[in-house]
């Protein structure tokens, strides 16, 4: 049924921000001349109370079905507007405005040329209002379960945050146990508490929590779906140990074959492990894992007579014949939680990382001072008769940050505060070091770090104003060349052992979850925010949540912040249990569609797939809009030859008459 | 019957009742409209069974069919059912607007030969709209016919059209009326089938009868067929063609059936003119 | 001539970046000439080439079609389209004898109320100078 | 009436006696020969066989306004017909076509855009002294130097044109033109003679239409139809240029206030024709087009009007992208007989 | 040299597999030098087969062109492949439809022809003009044979080309599932001289070139109905709601046809000329395409119909696109 379109326009004096410019009693004169109008008003102030009251009673009583209102962008009223709409009774999308604020009074100075202009604006929205379509929030239902996708600290986090409100939560880790960065770190700044002490017992949560599923050792494969439905399949990799069974005793590996002649990946390769390990001490869950590429069995089909692990453990939990086994389940919200990577200093060969043993990353030298780290915590360089403890120390900090050479203009917000500590825990462990850190700014911006480093430097922590530019061996020593640019001079120094403040960069596997889940990269590469600063946990993707150093370097608190506010986001969505979808969005005229795609290539969204349909018996493929995705951009309908998807309220048959207008009209 | 003046060119009338028979994408609505010049009023005559142009000025035209009986006053009305352009914006029209209308076109039942004859109307969905006038008629000059009998369906009661008028039809008693849809719904008093099974059920004798029968292709082809089980020969079966047309007077070349115009030859045509003409069921 | 010819300029303006300059501009009460007048869509990816034709065809002295800078789109991609689409268009449009003035495209963000005042005052320009469209508008006396 | 003749030397004077009415003849618009207004006399082209698009297109322009009115408003402005003066250099296949389309133009109801200009315009027919490969009028009762639906038949000599008015309309030309012309000899008569005769030799295409009327119906589903529409791309050319097609579509435009309702041509061959609201389309493929076509202009049209509609000009052989030959279809129409 | 024989018998045994509907060809018009499609059903019907350089159709026009009637209740669909003749050019034409999903791999089985160049039948109209009888046409050595009734004429092919030939860098089918003849070496180039010539003009003076052209356009549409990438099963110039092009024909509305139709055919026009070939008022439409043609391979050194995995233009983009003119 369609009635025919009566329609009231209210022009607006806004005081006298519109009326002085815009005579607004000849546009009310000229509206209502216009086809279908059958109200017109003028009044102070639209927006007002009072102005609304106007526009309902009028839709009340006077039947209206569509409004105009001529006031100030819509950009600044449109939501006001249609609520007025909507407590009459009438659809709120039967609303066009016209815009005689921004767009005339406040950019015209003639009074002659404003009231033209804005009679063609007003007639521009009536002929659009005409043809407007009413339209509906759809409702959507909410999957109460919540997908993580990394189990470093951020994901910890929310993955006990979401849990705790009482939502199931899946908890997804690619390596075979939980902690990410932050369980490598030995003490934290700026308060020097030990990283473990305070990780662990989270860590132990996630494994102990009813409503949290972990799935470590695992990779997100597919994940398909829209806001509150999301359909996700996890690959879970073979541990080749029946975690049923396995007590974590650790005999397995003690009798390993290769036992210590592997290097540890959480060591950054300066410990060594077994082919069957567990990465750390205190690793959850405590499973051992059999590492694939390494173990004899696994890459030789044989191993001595018979693996020395099966036959050494006692509960038989060793299975070679174990297969990667896919879990498949639905969610309603995504927290994307896959943290960083360190910038690998070989990039940079001036500073001999690659050549000087003695050149270590900030990472490497956390393992070392660690007391679950390869030395025991002991600050030891070279191996058996070669060890030495180094006495000249000198860090280099921006290492792969705020450096256009290696592509990364950011700043990694960690490294002048882990390099202080880091000084600092050398300085206390090696008695007598002389340390010195050589840097171009210290920027210590947060809570307590000023403090903190003011503390280090008290404690005799040399800072040098100054960028190295080459690090070579002379005899023993490394020197450091360098310009002092405070005093201005150039220096060699001769130290012992460097330690490279190296930045932060996005995971090297960073594309996956892109392609996986459509996300977005900012310039530098870490996953894209929806809004810098009013949507900073969002992405474009509804209902996909960003957390910790997967969005931008930041620290533990920062990043636990973070987390709880995207375990916040998604549980808004979690705990309402239904999700409106845009309105304005796009659909499809199945029986003008020819099915060549443009549309499904171009949507930024992945909101349009080709489906097989039947038309009279034949089968075609024609393009569908999945609303819940759809953001209403409208891209799919200019791309469309045959015009046959259209956007809602910017349909081509609404906007060509507009155009008429506008062009017609002088 | 060679005119003056410019064919072409409509009449202004204006719509003085409108209201809705049906609901839905494909709603019905029927448009009771007067000439506003007085002499067009005096001179228009239409018959039952034919049709006129009407239009909306920036939109276009429609053929569509007379649904009211020149014995019912001087008016006309129209039953639309939206379909595109034209239509939906004739479904825009309210009491006081404006249309242009002209014709009338096409040829009429024979309502003269057919005195003194039994006549049955078989209509489906909006096929009811060119049987109205004939009903209309024959019920203004009950007195010349043998009798009138109503069969109509549609898929449910919400898409019958004219529902209001069955009643007063029954409530005359003078005409014998039989209503369908095609599934069953709550408190539907009347058959629930299709209207070709309706008709066997009714089962009425060819003898001295005309059937009428208007509505959807594939229901005309099996009412046909029953039509012939019930020894209805050829002559006695009536039925109206809709095809595409433009002017409305044979010169836009759209409406052909082989070689009959259906704007000139038809839309009424009796099954003996139609079954050889492969097309006309098409 | 006596009185100076005014163009009519058409303009489509995404909601997130161009409009809210223009916005910007408003509020910031720069003033511009009213030659120009705005269509808003949400993307700059929603406006189909053929508006631009369609918009000359009914009367339009000049067209522009105005985004967010590229890698700022709302919807991330839309004006990436819409860069391809509208440098075929031009080359086209010019290919057939529409002066050069007469189209054009800008991206102005929702920070540049100052380019906007500026893009308008250029498209006027260019439109003015073209003169009145003439070459397939519409032609009522042919009626 | 006395026949003429206009030296070739003349011609151009001749050609500007008749332009002081409003004057149409075969000019290049574009690529291609069509009837135009002429305005520079120098452009007319008689020498080529035949226009591409017919003089149809004077009667009944491929677009016309049938009225005007204003949005908001009903009152209703049928347009001034304007002026159609000579119609210069039509051949005889497109002379005869505008008698037989006269034929439903005026059927029951006259067409009254139609006729005015009918009415108004005087036809100087041209004889066809060299036709081309695919015409083939003789075989529809035309002949190159046919003179039915003209004023005046003019041939073209050797030096000269010889003038030979039919009607008063055709005299009163000739006495117009009186000054550049001089009476024709009984050589250029018999000139004229052979030359008409040589064209008919020339016309080599040819069809025998007997019994095709009649019977054509009965073919309804025979396999011709398929296999000849089978490559048939639905263009419409063959009827958009085709003298004796006539079918229109009529439309509202509108542009601001202003709005028209016109008609314009249509072609069976599209798909939109019988197209209905519904999507239901009684003639869903090129099958059932192309035997529409075929059949309408062969028995359907002799049924109404008792003559083919068609005048055997080939344009529709000589312009189908495909090579769907009307003579071709007829033939194995013939054979299917 | 083209070996017809061998080109009906591919024929007869393609048409003779079970999950093969029909082939489609050329064969001998009914006139002059006309030439026609020929649909294939049977082996017996592969006899009036031909290969010359008189077989200027794209072909591939047919697979989108079809008009699928209604497939009764409980009756399946015939999903049996169609088979094609295609040249160089027309197998660009049955990529890009592949790219765009117009029809599907496995509903064609394409036969490729090395094609060394058909002719325009207009030029060679005018060389042989009022021709009655029937003419055939082959190869020659940089030459065309026309096989006349008052014997042999060698013509070199540079006079009687098609232009889309003359221009051709894609004389071998890219595409095609059984190669029919060998491989034939390239001798067109494109250096757009024709586009060129024209963008030079001042906009004066290119606005009355079109202006003359648009004006005579009857908007047939027979250049749209038989483009293989005008496919659009609601083509927007018949669309009556929103109605973007008014069915009057006038220079204004025929332009913005023109220009519609050439804009969506932007980085899909394989130019195979059909559309110019077919004008029965002879508009100069590859002008148009080959603008466009040339602006997309010097922008985005992109050209369709080349690659079935490809990405279309128009749904594609390069962050670094170039946007000199943007404000
Ligand atoms: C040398 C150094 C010292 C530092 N010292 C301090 C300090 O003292 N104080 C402080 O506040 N901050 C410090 N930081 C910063 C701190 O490490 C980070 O803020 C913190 O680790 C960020 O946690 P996250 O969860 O975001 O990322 P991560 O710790 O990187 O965790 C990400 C997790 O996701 C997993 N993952 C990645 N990709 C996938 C995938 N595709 N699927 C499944 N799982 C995946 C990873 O395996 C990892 O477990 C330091 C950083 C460095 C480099
Ligand atoms: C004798 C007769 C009686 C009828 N009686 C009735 C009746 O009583 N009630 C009823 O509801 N219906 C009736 N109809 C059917 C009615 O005429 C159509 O439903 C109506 O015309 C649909 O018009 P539309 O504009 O709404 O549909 P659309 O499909 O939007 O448009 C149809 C119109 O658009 C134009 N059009 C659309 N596409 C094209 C194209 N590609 N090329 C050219 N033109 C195009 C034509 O002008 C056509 O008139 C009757 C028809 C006939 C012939
Ligand atoms: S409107 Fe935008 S988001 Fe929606 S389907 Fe189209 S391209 Fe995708
Ligand atoms: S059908 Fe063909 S030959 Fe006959 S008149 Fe028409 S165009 Fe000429
Ligand atoms: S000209 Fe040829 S291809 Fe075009 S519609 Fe006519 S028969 Fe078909
Ligand atoms: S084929 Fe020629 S006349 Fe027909 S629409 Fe195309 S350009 Fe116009
Ligand atoms: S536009 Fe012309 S040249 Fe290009 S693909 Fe279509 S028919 Fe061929
Ligand atoms: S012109 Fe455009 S809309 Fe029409 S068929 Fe071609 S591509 Fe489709």
């Amino acid at each position: 049924m369609n009635n025919k379109p009566k329609i009231g326009v209210y022009v607006c004096h806004c005081g006298i921000n519109i009326a002085k410019t815009v005579d607004v009693e000849a546009v009310t004169e000229f509206a209502s001349r216009l086809p279908n109008v059958k109200v017109v008003r003028n009044y102070a102030y639209m927006c007002s109370d009072p102005g609304q009251l106007l526009i309902r009673e009028d839709i009340e009583k006077e039947g209206l079905n569509r409004v105009v209102v001529a006031s100030c962008s819509p950009r600044m009223h449109e939501n006001t507007f249609r609520k007025t709409l909507a407590a009459a009774g009438l659809n709120p999308y039967y609303l066009e405005m016209a815009n005689i604020r921004e767009q005339c009074s406040w950019v015209h100075e003639d009074r002659d040329e404003a009231t033209a202009k804005a009679k063609k604006l007003v007639y521009a929205a009536v002929v659009k209002a005409r043809l407007l379509e009413p339209l509906y929030e759809k409702e959507v239902d909410v999957e109460p379960a919540s997908l993580v996708i990394g189990g470093g600290i951020a994901g910890i986090q929310a993955a006990l945050d979401i849990a705790n409100a009482g939502f199931k939560v899946y908890l997804v880790e690619k390596t075979p146990s939980v902690g990410g960065r932050m369980s490598q770190l030995d003490k934290t700044f700026p308060t020097l508490d030990c990283s473990a002490c305070i990780l662990t017992p989270k860590m132990v949560d996630v494994a102990n929590h009813p409503n949290i599923e972990l799935l470590a050792y695992s990779r997100v494969e597919e994940i398909s779906g829209y806001v509150g439905n999301f359909a996700v399949k996890v690959r879970k990799r073979a541990r080749y140990v029946d975690v049923d069974k396995c007590t974590g005793c650790g005999i397995c590996a003690q009798e390993c074959r290769l036992a210590g002649r592997i290097p540890s990946e959480f060591d950054m390769n300066m410990g060594k492990r077994a082919a069957v390990y567990l990465p750390f001490p205190q690793a959850v869950p405590a499973k051992y894992t059999i590492d694939p590429e390494r173990c004899l069995f696994l890459t030789r089909g044989k191993c001595g007579k018979s693996p020395k692990c099966a036959d050494a453990c006692a509960s038989g939990a060793i299975n070679f014949e174990q297969q990667d086994e896919i879990v498949e389940f639905k969610v309603g919200t995504v927290i994307v939680a896959t943290g960083f990577d360190t910038f690998d200093p070989a990039r940079k060969p001036e500073y001999g990382y690659s050549d000087y043993a003695n050149v270590l990353t900030g990472l490497e030298l956390e393992r070392l001072v660690s007391a679950s780290g390869p030395t025991g915590g002991a600050v030891v360089l070279g191996e058996g008769e070669n060890a030495f403890v180094p006495k000249d120390i000198a860090f280099i900090k921006c290492v792969g940050s705020r450096d256009k050479s290696v592509g990364n203009e950011y700043c990694s917000r960690v490294c002048c505060m882990y390099t202080a500590k880091l000084a600092h825990l050398v300085q206390e462990k090696v008695p007598g070091a002389n340390v010195r850190v050589y840097y171009m700014d210290v920027r210590a911006f947060g809570k307590g770090f000023e403090e903190f480093y003011d503390r280090v430097r008290r404690e005799g922590i040399r800072y040098i104003r100054g960028n190295p530019s080459e690090i070579f061996k002379r005899g023993d020593k490394l020197v450091i060349k360098v310009e002092d640019t405070l005093a201005a001079t150039p220096l060699e120094d001769e130290v012992d052992m460097v330690v490279l403040a190296v930045g932060l960069e996005p995971r090297k596997d960073a594309r996956e979850i892109i392609d996986i889940l459509r996300l977005s990269q900012s310039a530098d590469r870490f996953y894209l925010e929806a809004h810098p600063k009013l949507a900073p946990v969002d992405t474009a993707t509804d209902g996909v949540f960003l957390a910790g150093c997967a969005q931008g370097p930041k620290d533990i608190p920062d990043t636990v912040a973070q987390a709880k506010g995207a375990a916040s986001s998604a549980l808004v969505l979690l705990s309402s249990g239904k999700v409106k979808i845009q309105a304005q969005i796009s659909f499809v005229n199945e029986n003008t569609c020819r099915g060549c795609g443009y549309c499904v290539e171009i949507c930024p969204y992945g909101a349009i797939d080709l489906v097989a349909v039947n038309r009279m018996g034949n089968p075609v493929q024609v393009a569908r809009v999945n609303e819940a995705l759809c953001k209403g951009c409208g891209a799919c309908a200019a791309a469309c030859f045959s015009g046959s998807v259209q956007q809602k309220s910017f349909m081509d048959r609404q906007i060509l008459p507009q155009i008429a207008v506008l062009g017609v009209m002088k | 019957m060679k005119e003056n003046g410019n064919p072409y060119q409509p009449h202004i009338a204006t719509v003085e009742d409108a209201w809705y028979e049906t609901q839905g994408d494909r709603c019905i609505k029927t448009f009771k409209v007067v000439f506003d010049d007085e002499k067009v009023r005096e001179s228009w005559a239409h018959r039952p069974g034919q049709c006129a142009m009407i239009g909306i000025l920036g939109v276009g035209e429609s053929m569509i069919s007379i649904s009211c009986s020149p014995t019912e006053g001087r008016f006309l009305r129209f039953s639309v059912m939206r379909m595109g352009k034209v239509t939906q914006a004739l479904h825009e029209l309210e009491p006081g607007d404006k249309m242009t209308v002209r014709g009338p076109y096409g040829n009429s039942f024979p309502v003269d030969e057919w005195k003194g004859k039994k006549i049955i109307t078989i209509g489906g969905g909006i096929g009811q709209a060119p049987l109205r006038p004939i009903i209309e008629y024959v019920k203004a000059n009950r007195g010349d016919y043998a009798g009138l009998t109503l069969i109509y369906g549609s898929r449910t009661s919400g898409d019958l059209c004219f529902k209001s008028e069955f009643d007063t039809y029954n409530a005359a008693n003078d005409v014998c009326c039989h209503l369908s849809i095609d599934v069953a719904e709550e408190g539907w008093p009347h058959y629930v089938g299709f209207v070709p099974s309706l008709l066997m059920e009714v089962n009425p004798s060819p003898e001295n009868t005309i059937a009428i029968t208007c509505g959807p292709p594939i229901m005309i082809r099996f009412v046909l067929e029953n039509l012939k089980k019930l020894n209805f020969a050829d002559e006695q079966i009536y039925t109206t063609l809709e095809n595409r047309m433009k002017c409305g007077f044979g010169k836009c070349g759209r409406c052909n059936v082989g070689n009959l115009y259906v704007c000139k030859d038809g839309p009424v045509f009796s099954y003996a003119t139609l079954k050889d003409i492969p097309e006309a069921f098409a | 001539m006596s009185a100076e010819f005014e163009p009519n300029v058409v303009a489509f303006l995404c909601n997130w970046c161009s409009y809210a300059g223009a916005d910007l501009a408003g509020t910031s009460r720069t003033h511009y000439p009213p030659n120009l007048n705005v269509i808003r869509v949400m993307c700059s990816g929603r406006v189909n080439p053929l508006f631009v034709v369609n918009a000359l065809q009914q009367g339009a002295d000049g067209v522009l079609v105005s985004g967010c800078h590229p890698g700022d789109c709302h919807y991330m991609e839309g004006n990436f389209y819409a860069r391809r689409r509208f440098t075929l268009l031009r080359e086209l449009l010019e290919y057939v004898g529409v002066e050069p003035g007469r189209f054009n495209m800008s991206w102005v963000s929702a920070s540049e109320g100052a380019k906007w005042k500026d893009v308008v005052g250029e498209v006027t320009q260019k439109a003015k100078e073209a003169g009145p469209f003439k070459q397939f508008r519409r032609d009522k006396i042919n009626w | 009436m006395d026949i003429k003749k206009v030296r070739n030397e003349k011609f151009a004077d001749f050609l500007a006696i008749l332009g002081e009415q409003k004057l149409y003849a075969p000019q290049k618009v574009g690529e291609s020969l069509r009837f135009a207004h002429v305005t520079d006399s120098s452009k007319v082209e008689l020498a080529m066989a035949n226009t591409t698009v017919p003089p149809k297109s004077i009667f009944f322009p491929q677009t016309e306004t049938l009225y005007r009115y204003e949005m908001g408003n009903t009152e209703i402005q049928p347009p001034a017909v304007g002026e159609v003066g000579i119609v210069l250099g039509v051949r005889p296949c497109d002379a005869r076509a505008q008698v037989i389309v006269d034929n439903l133009f005026s059927w029951d109801v006259d067409d009254p855009y139609y006729k005015e200009r009918r009415d108004k315009a005087t036809v100087v027919g041209l004889a066809c002294n060299k036709p081309c490969v695919n015409c083939f009028c003789l075989s529809l009762g035309g002949d190159p130097a046919s003179t039915e639906g003209m004023d005046l038949l003019m041939t073209e000599l050797d030096d000269a044109y010889l003038l030979q008015p039919l009607t008063e309309k055709g005299e009163k030309l000739c006495q117009a033109a009186a000054a550049v012309a001089e009476p024709a000899t009984a050589e250029d008569l018999a000139a004229a003679e052979g030359l008409h005769g040589q064209a008919r030799e020339m016309i080599t295409r040819k069809i025998e239409t007997g019994g095709i009327p009649e019977n054509l119906p009965a073919l309804w589903e025979n396999a011709l139809w398929q296999e000849t529409a089978a490559s048939c791309l639905g263009c419409g050319i063959c009827t958009y240029l085709c003298p004796t097609c006539h079918c229109f579509d009529i439309q509202d435009e509108v542009e601001g206030l202003e709005g028209r309702r016109c008609r314009m041509w249509d072609s069976c061959m599209f798909k939109e024709y019988t197209l209905h609201a519904s999507g239901h389309n009684p003639r869903p493929t090129r099958r059932e087009r192309t035997r529409n076509r075929i059949n309408h202009k062969y028995s359907y049209f002799v049924d109404k009007f008792n003559v083919i509609a068609c005048v055997g000009c080939g344009r529709c052989i000589n312009h189908c992208p495909v090579n769907i030959d009307i003579l071709e279809i007829l033939a194995q129409v013939k054979e299917a007989l | 040299m083209v070996d017809v024989e061998k080109l009906k018998e591919i024929a007869r045994e393609t048409v003779s597999r079970d999950d093969v509907k029909y082939l489609i060809g050329w064969r001998q018009g009914t006139y002059g030098f006309r030439t026609a499609p020929h649909f294939v059903g049977t082996p017996e019907e592969a006899d009036n087969l031909i290969f010359s350089p008189l077989c200027s159709h794209n072909l591939a026009t047919y697979l989108t062109l079809v008009e699928k009637l209604p497939v009764p209740r409980g009756q399946d669909p015939d999903s049996r492949k169609v088979a094609l003749l295609v040249k160089g050019c027309d197998s660009r034409a049955v990529v890009q439809q592949l790219i765009e999903q117009g029809i599907g791999r496995d509903s064609v089985f394409v036969i490729g022809c090395p094609c060394r160049g058909v002719v325009d039948l207009k030029k060679v109209e005018a060389k042989f003009p009022g021709m009655r009888e029937k003419v055939s046409a082959t190869w020659g050595n940089g030459t065309i044979i026309f096989n006349l009734p008052n014997g042999n004429v060698e013509v070199p092919r540079q006079e009687v080309l098609a232009g889309k030939c003359l221009t051709c860098r894609y004389p071998n089918p890219l595409l095609s599932d059984l190669n029919f003849g060998e491989e034939v070496a390239v001798w067109g180039s494109d250096d757009y001289a024709d586009v060129k010539n024209l963008e030079a003009g001042s906009p004066q003076e290119r606005w009355s070139f079109w202006e003359e052209k648009f004006a005579s356009c009857m908007r047939c549409y027979s250049c749209r109905n038989v483009c293989p990438m005008c496919y659009c099963e609601d083509c927007v110039l018949d669309r009556l709601n929103p109605q973007w092009v008014m069915r009057s024909v006038n220079t204004a509305e025929n332009t913005a046809f023109h220009l519609a139709r050439a804009f969506h055919l932007a980085g899909r026009c394989i130019e195979c000329g059909e559309c110019e070939r077919v004008c029965p008022v002879d508009i100069p439409i590859m002008k148009l395409n080959r603008k466009l043609s040339k602006e997309v391979r010097e922008k985005y050194a992109f050209e369709p119909g080349l690659d079935p995995e490809s990405k279309p233009l128009q749904a594609s983009y390069r962050p670094d696109d170039k946007e000199d003119f943007i404000l």
